[in-house]
């Protein structure tokens, strides 16, 4: 078996005496669209951290692509090819869309601090920042500010700009939330697009798009995976059914806060 | 660009006409502006007032890189301008007492380099611990530093030379273009070189990935960290860039003054900077500079009419925190964008009242300040614009001051009113 | 022995002034995120009114009615100054009380002078309370201690018995919860933001007589005021205390030591005619607030008892 | 004020160089009217225009006025370089300055180097306050003179009073940490050793300048080394404070200072302070004197409801008259000439510019704290004192010099 392109083993992360991840273990594969789905306060957007950097891990490991990057600094771990979104749209609003994309793609085309290169000459920056635009249908919107886009708009300058620096494991959070059914569509066929041949790790709310997109599912309860496998068999697990809904019930009578 | 892609996105960045208009050519009218100005045969005032405005539109910039550009709020950034002088005015004593050697080749027109790189090192140096954190813990440190380099200034003659500092003549060593550096006019073009080079090097910085990148890190240092960016690095290259203009600065200060004082590193002048860039507007990169000739002009020029000039830039300061944070800058760009949008003609009423508001608002306050400053020096003088003869036993003080203050305050409000009204 | 009892006193009695001064800014700044540049002028403020006031009645009525306008002016300012700048960001509010400390110096200027006024301790305690190693203790101390003690107490009281107190109490900690709670949250914002400014007044009032009321007194004690709420710790009161406590301790006995650097770090060939080497401690002593901020700052920016980082 | 304003109006909107005019004497007095330090340079400001003031009404110099035109330095030596090249411009030729040495310092520089720049439009410096020894001595110029004794002159001055009290056994010296401080404390140092060997210096401490707030600890060590007498140069706040502390804590010797007659200490320090609190100074207006010194006295003190304290700028105006009548002109190089060696005598004895370093020989009084006195200060009922045994000669004010004066052909 090939090195899996993500791999994590007896992740745990306490806040204090709250257990938020009690151990997880996952890996896949190189190529694989892996979502994760549960209710909640699951620990889904926590485990997104632990992963990405955003968090140290209490103990366990998180390998990428067989190093270990737990307790990495994100910008680390996003430097070895590893890139993700945020569940809140999380963009430069004082710049345009194309400085916005150009941000993403800067560091991974070797400028990293340079002082001494004038942005507006870098070629084969505006060339990727272009072609970058122009695959997630951006490009005539290039030049507003990014704080004047449309809310879906802003959610998939969010995607462009983790896709820009050119990581071969990304993660998004969320992507389609709070979009209307045609613009979850459209956003659905642009991460399919945008992310091929690549390792996707999607946290997803809306099953139609969880089940449409991933290869494998894991479901996550109470920070434990109480279920990994292909759709079909996530969609008959009993337990699954039994920890979802029941918790989408209590998740109803608390009026839905996050 | 063979790639059509490629092509349409560089159409939508801006034509090569207007990067000109907006980058290269207000450099280009500065660069004239202050090549014209000799041909007009200032007086001493002039070019002293000229030359310390642009040590202070290099220094205000600098410190722009950090709060208007990095998100950084300092209170101790004079402390980089004095180190740099400091650097430089040890330099230009070298230069003097130079015995062969490298001292003796370097001309006193090139001090300000020396400036720069002792205002780097510094930032490199306190930086380092500074930049760890942004936002107020970054101020509190900056203010910690600050007092603590201020009381060192004073404990550390050899390096401050004590209350007295260190003096030097700048004129020594090699000329440069045939610059004696002794009369004003000399030194007023070497202000003019190094203002045009600094302007026009923060300009440039503005245009590189890390003057990018510290915006990025200013708006949202999360996002940068997942853009493969350590925020914290970026802050602190920044920082050391800011650092060494403010030394830039300090150089030519050196150069200017010839005398450098343990006083330029203590907590007013920072607080002045700070004053000077938020005055002009720390949105615009020309909001520094606007901001650095007016507080120049008052700190200078307006001691000479009243004694109160603290207290009117404490007001000017406060308005503009208040009811126009974008600064001056920001009023006259305003004024000016609405030529180009065709806002112009409907706008206009609403300044004008807004003008004659805050102009009548003024008078009222300027009378009743001037009136209370006499009052309280309590030694027979009087405020006496135009002949009158103004004391608070006088009811005609009091109608001065109430009847402008009220009507000006009712206007502005009738003005914002009706803008609200507007947009409703 | 005796060195070490009169810095003991010395240290605690310019701890607990600097806690009542303090005291009100670990408020403002913990529930507002406001770090008022303008608190050390309130403070200010205090001392001349109290002037005013004691001299036209009494130090008495001072006691209790100085603190009170100087509450209400913090009110005022919030309500009409502060509140406008907080949709623009904390640096608007930090660079607005920057502002106003300014402008609150030099209108003091104008209507008190320039120079000193001549606010006195009032007869009733300029004596020597008691003899201490030669040296005579004023009574006046001993008073600044008593009052300082009970306002920590009545401090305390509010906060834990009183309604008013929980609330604030639970804005110190999640500033953010306040308004779920159904509280009126610029009405909070004004009570605590005169609140504030009232507790530095009151240590204006018993400390402007100690010391000297001039012009100058706010931006001497300005920064100082900012060691203590930082280094105390974001939300604590208590760490407000402590640091106070430290800060009055350390300066007082770090003045009683003569010993230089050379003295210290000889072993290291640091010379006593050397410039480094002829510092004293004691000529250190009022930089070692600044020293401490910028370290705790660094290597723990949650304050000694802080709940949060700032 | 008046004349400050309607003169700063037409710089400000001119904005030319004018020529110096005949009918007026410029002098361009550079020194703070605004911020901390703004109270001792309106004080200063006030004298001279009295002063002024008096020499027109007498036919003023030469037959031209005097105008003082002021400048606000806000003590900041740069600040105050920006200021003399105003003043340059408006035509002034004669500079009064006092307050801060770092502010003399750069004006001393700026004024030498616009002499040598700009030969044959030479600018005099009158320095009215600043102390530092160095600048009558290895920086000393042609084009300074200085109306005050500097420093070291001043603690020879208290070193002579120490000396002549035998009860006097131990001496503490306190002083702020920068260089005036720390010039004040080697010279303490010096001067007891060599008058009064049997004197015991028990404590030579340096605090930083204007941070600490409670004295009280510094006053514990003093009154646990008994000292007899505390010498300080504190000015400002760091004075009061130390004053205020010692009274508090019942240490009753005499406090020797530089700067406790300064403009509202009086007032800060009260009544606590009568018979403790020592300055040395040029004058006192208690001191027995001329008629025509006592009215002049009057006469300031209600035009300007201020105290009488800057003696030393009549000195000044008085001496400059004179040269300038000897000279025939009112060019400054020939007025300095003139200044050089003059003497004067004033309401407390005779005066001289020595030629050599240009720092005036004057005497000098040690007075005290008082609440017996015909003359207060500050409007209280306070105020200085002294007796036949506190004061010291002229001649006996004078120090070596250092001074290689460079003069013009």
């Amino acid at each position: 078996m090939t090195t899996p392109a993500l791999s994590i083993h007896g992740l745990k992360k306490n806040f204090g005496p709250a257990e938020i991840i009690r151990g997880v273990d996952l890996d896949i594969a190189p190529g694989e669209r892996h979502a994760i789905i549960g209710p909640n306060g699951a620990g889904k957007s926590t485990l997104f951290n632990l992963i990405s950097g955003g968090y140290h891990p209490t103990s366990g490991s998180v390998k990428l692509n067989g190093q270990e990057i737990g307790g990495v600094k994100p910008y680390a771990i996003n430097r070895m090819g590893l890139s993700r979104s945020f569940q809140v749209s999380n963009i430069f609003s004082n710049m345009t869309v194309r400085e916005n994309v150009r941000c993403g793609v800067l560091y991974s085309m070797g400028y990293g601090y340079s002082f001494w290169r004038n942005v507006g000459n870098l070629k084969e920056v505006q060339e990727k920042t272009a072609e970058i635009l122009n695959s997630v249908g951006l490009l005539d919107k290039a030049s507003l500010p990014a704080a004047l886009l449309p809310y879906a708009d802003q959610r998939t300058l969010e995607i462009a700009i983790t896709i820009a620096g050119g990581a071969d494991v990304i993660l998004l959070d969320e992507p389609t939330a709070g979009m209307s059914h045609s613009e979850t569509e459209r956003a659905v066929a642009l991460i399919k697009r945008a992310t091929e041949g690549k390792t996707l790790i999607i946290v997803e709310h809306d099953m139609g798009v969880v089940f449409g997109m991933a290869d494998r599912i894991s479901v996550l309860v109470y920070g434990e995976i109480i279920a990994t496998g292909k759709p079909e068999e996530i969609r008959g697990d009993p337990r699954v059914r039994e920890a979802y809904l029941g918790d989408e019930a209590d998740e109803h009578a608390e009026g839905g806060a996050a | 660009m063979n790639n059509p892609i490629a092509q349409s996105v560089a159409n939508l960045a801006p034509t090569g006409g207007q990067k000109f208009r907006q980058r290269v050519l207000p450099l280009i009218i500065l660069a004239i502006i202050v090549v014209a100005i000799p041909f007009f045969g200032p007086s001493r005032t002039v070019y002293a007032l000229l030359s310390v405005m642009g040590i202070n539109i290099v220094f205000a910039l600098s410190y722009n890189m950090l709060l208007g550009r990095g998100g950084l709020l300092s209170f101790g950034h004079a402390v980089y301008f004095g180190l740099g002088g400091y650097a430089a005015m040890h330099a230009m004593r070298a230069i003097e007492y130079a015995d062969g050697g490298f001292w003796a080749g370097f001309p006193v027109f090139g001090l300000p380099i020396i400036g720069f790189a002792g205002g780097a090192l510094a930032g490199a140096i306190i930086g380092w611990p500074s930049c760890r954190r942004a936002g107020t813990p970054f101020a509190m440190i900056s203010l910690g530093v600050a007092e603590l380099i201020a009381a060192a200034g004073f404990m550390f003659n050899s390096i401050f030379g004590g209350e007295e500092g260190i003096s030097g003549d700048r004129m020594n060593g090699p000329e440069l273009f045939g610059l004696s550096m002794g009369p004003v006019s000399d030194v007023y073009w070497f202000i003019a070189f190094w203002l045009v080079v600094g302007v026009g090097g923060m300009y440039a910085f503005t245009r590189t990935p890390l003057g990018k990148m510290s915006e990025a890190t200013r708006d949202n240092p999360e996002r940068v960290e997942f853009v493969g960016y350590d925020p914290q690095r970026v802050r602190y290259l920044v920082f050391i860039f800011a650092g060494a203009f403010a030394g830039m600065a300090g150089g030519m200060a050196a150069v200017y003054f010839e005398i450098f004082t343990p006083e330029a590193v203590s907590l007013l002048p920072s607080g002045f900077v700070l004053l000077m860039a938020y005055i002009g507007g720390i949105a615009y990169f020309a909001g520094p500079v606007i901001g650095a000739i007016v507080l120049t002009y008052m700190q200078s020029m307006l001691s000479d009419f009243t004694e109160a000039w603290l207290l009117y830039l404490g007001l000017l300061f406060m308005l503009i925190v208040m009811y126009a944070p974008r600064g001056l800058a920001g009023i006259i760009f305003g004024v000016t964008g609405s030529f180009s949008n065709g806002t112009f003609s409907e706008m206009i009423g609403k300044w004008l009242q807004q003008l004659a508001g805050a102009f009548l608002a003024f008078l009222g306050l300027i009378v009743l300040i001037e009136v209370s400053v006499n009052w309280s020096n309590g030694f027979g003088e009087v405020f006496e614009p135009f002949g009158l003869h103004l004391t608070f036993a006088n009811p005609l003080t009091w109608v001065l001051i109430v009847v402008p203050l009220a009507l000006g305050i009712l206007i502005l409000r009738r003005a914002n009113r009706e803008t609200e009204e507007v947009l409703a | 022995m005796e060195t070490i009892i009169f810095s003991l006193l010395n240290g605690v009695i310019y701890g607990l002034l600097l806690f009542m001064l303090s005291s009100g800014l670990t408020l403002i700044f913990s529930m507002m995120g406001v770090l008022n540049f303008a608190h050390a002028s309130f403070y200010m403020l205090g001392a001349y009114f109290a002037y005013t006031i004691s001299g036209v009645s009494s130090f008495w009525l001072a006691l209790i009615f100085a603190p009170i306008l100087v509450g209400l002016i913090g009110a005022a300012v919030e309500k009409w100054g502060l509140r406008t700048v907080h949709a623009n960001g904390h640096v608007a509010e930090l660079l607005f009380t920057f502002g106003l400390a300014y402008i609150i110096d030099e209108i003091v200027k104008i209507v008190y002078g320039r120079n000193a006024v001549d606010y006195r301790v009032p007869e009733l305690l300029d004596f020597p309370l008691f003899e201490l190693f030669g040296a005579q203790y004023p009574a006046y101390r001993i008073f600044i201690l008593f009052i300082s003690v009970g306002m920590l107490i009545a401090l305390w009281f509010i906060l834990n018995r009183t309604r008013a107190g929980l609330i604030i109490q639970a804005a110190l900690t999640h500033p953010h919860m306040v308004g779920s709670l159904g509280h009126n949250v610029p009405r909070i914002f004004m009570t605590v933001f005169g609140a504030g400014c009232a507790l530095a007044g009151l240590a204006g009032v018993i400390g402007g007589n100690y010391l000297v009321t001039d012009p100058a007194m706010a931006v001497q004690m300005g920064p100082i005021v900012f060691v203590v709420v930082v280094v105390g710790g974001l939300g604590s009161l208590a760490g407000a205390f402590l640091a106070a406590m430290i800060l009055g301790l350390l300066q007082t006995f770090a003045v009683a030591i003569d010993a230089t650097f050379a003295d210290i770090f000889g072993f290291l060939g640091l010379s006593q005619t050397s410039e480094v080497g002829s510092i004293t401690i004691a000529s250190l002593a009022p930089m070692l607030p600044f020293l401490m901020l910028v370290i705790v700052l660094m290597i723990r920016p949650r304050g000694l008892l802080g709940d949060r980082e700032l | 004020m008046k004349l400050m304003k309607s003169a700063a109006l037409a710089a400000a909107f001119g904005f030319v160089a004018m020529g110096a005019s005949a009918e007026t004497l410029k002098i361009g007095f550079i020194d703070p009217l605004s911020g901390p330090f703004g109270p001792s340079g309106d004080a200063a400001m006030k004298h001279w225009m009295y002063a002024a003031e008096q020499v027109n009404k007498a036919g003023g110099i030469n037959g031209a006025e005097v105008e003082i035109i002021a400048y606000d330095n806000k003590v900041n030596p740069k600040e105050s370089l920006i200021q003399f090249q105003k003043a340059i411009d408006r035509g002034v030729r004669i500079i009064a300055q006092g307050n801060g040495s770092s502010v003399a310092s750069a004006l001393i520089d700026a004024v030498d180097k616009h002499n040598k720049r700009n030969p044959g439009d030479e600018v005099i410096y009158l320095n009215f306050a600043a102390v530092d020894p160095s600048f009558t001595n290895d920086r000393c110029s042609f084009y300074h003179f200085r109306f005050d004794s500097h420093a070291e002159m001043k603690m020879n001055a208290v070193t002579d009073w120490i000396a002549a009290r035998p009860e006097i056994k131990k001496v503490y010296v306190i002083g702020q940490d920068y260089s005036f401080g720390q010039a004040n404390a080697k010279a303490a140092d010096a001067m007891i050793k060599a008058k009064r060997p049997d004197i015991e210096i028990v404590g030579n401490e340096l605090h930083p300048m204007g941070k600490v707030k409670d004295f009280t600890p510094y006053i514990q060590k003093i009154m646990q080394a008994e000292a007899d007498a505390v010498i300080t140069g504190n000015w400002g706040a760091d004075m009061v404070l130390l004053i205020k502390a010692a009274i508090a804590s019942g240490h009753e010797v005499p406090y020797l200072t530089f700067y406790g007659g300064s403009l509202g200490a009086a007032t800060a320090i009260g009544k606590d302070g009568v018979g403790q609190l020592y300055q040395i100074s040029e004058v006192n207006t208690n001191l027995e004197t001329t008629p025509e010194q006592n009215a002049l006295i009057d006469g300031y003190e209600a035009a300007y409801h201020d105290s009488y304290y800057y003696h030393r700028v009549f000195n000044a105006m008085t001496m400059l008259d004179e040269a300038a009548e000897k000279a025939g002109t009112n060019n400054v190089v020939e007025i300095a000439k003139q200044l050089e060696g003059a003497t004067l005598d004033t309401g407390y004895g005779t005066i001289t510019m020595r030629a050599e370093d240009h720092q005036i020989l004057q005497p000098l009084f040690m007075s005290v704290f008082s609440d017996n006195v015909t003359r207060g200060v500050e409007g209280l009922p306070l105020g200085w004192t002294s007796g036949d045994a506190d004061r010291i000669e002229a001649d006996a004010t004078a120090m070596p010099t250092s001074c290689k004066m460079e003069r013009p052909e």
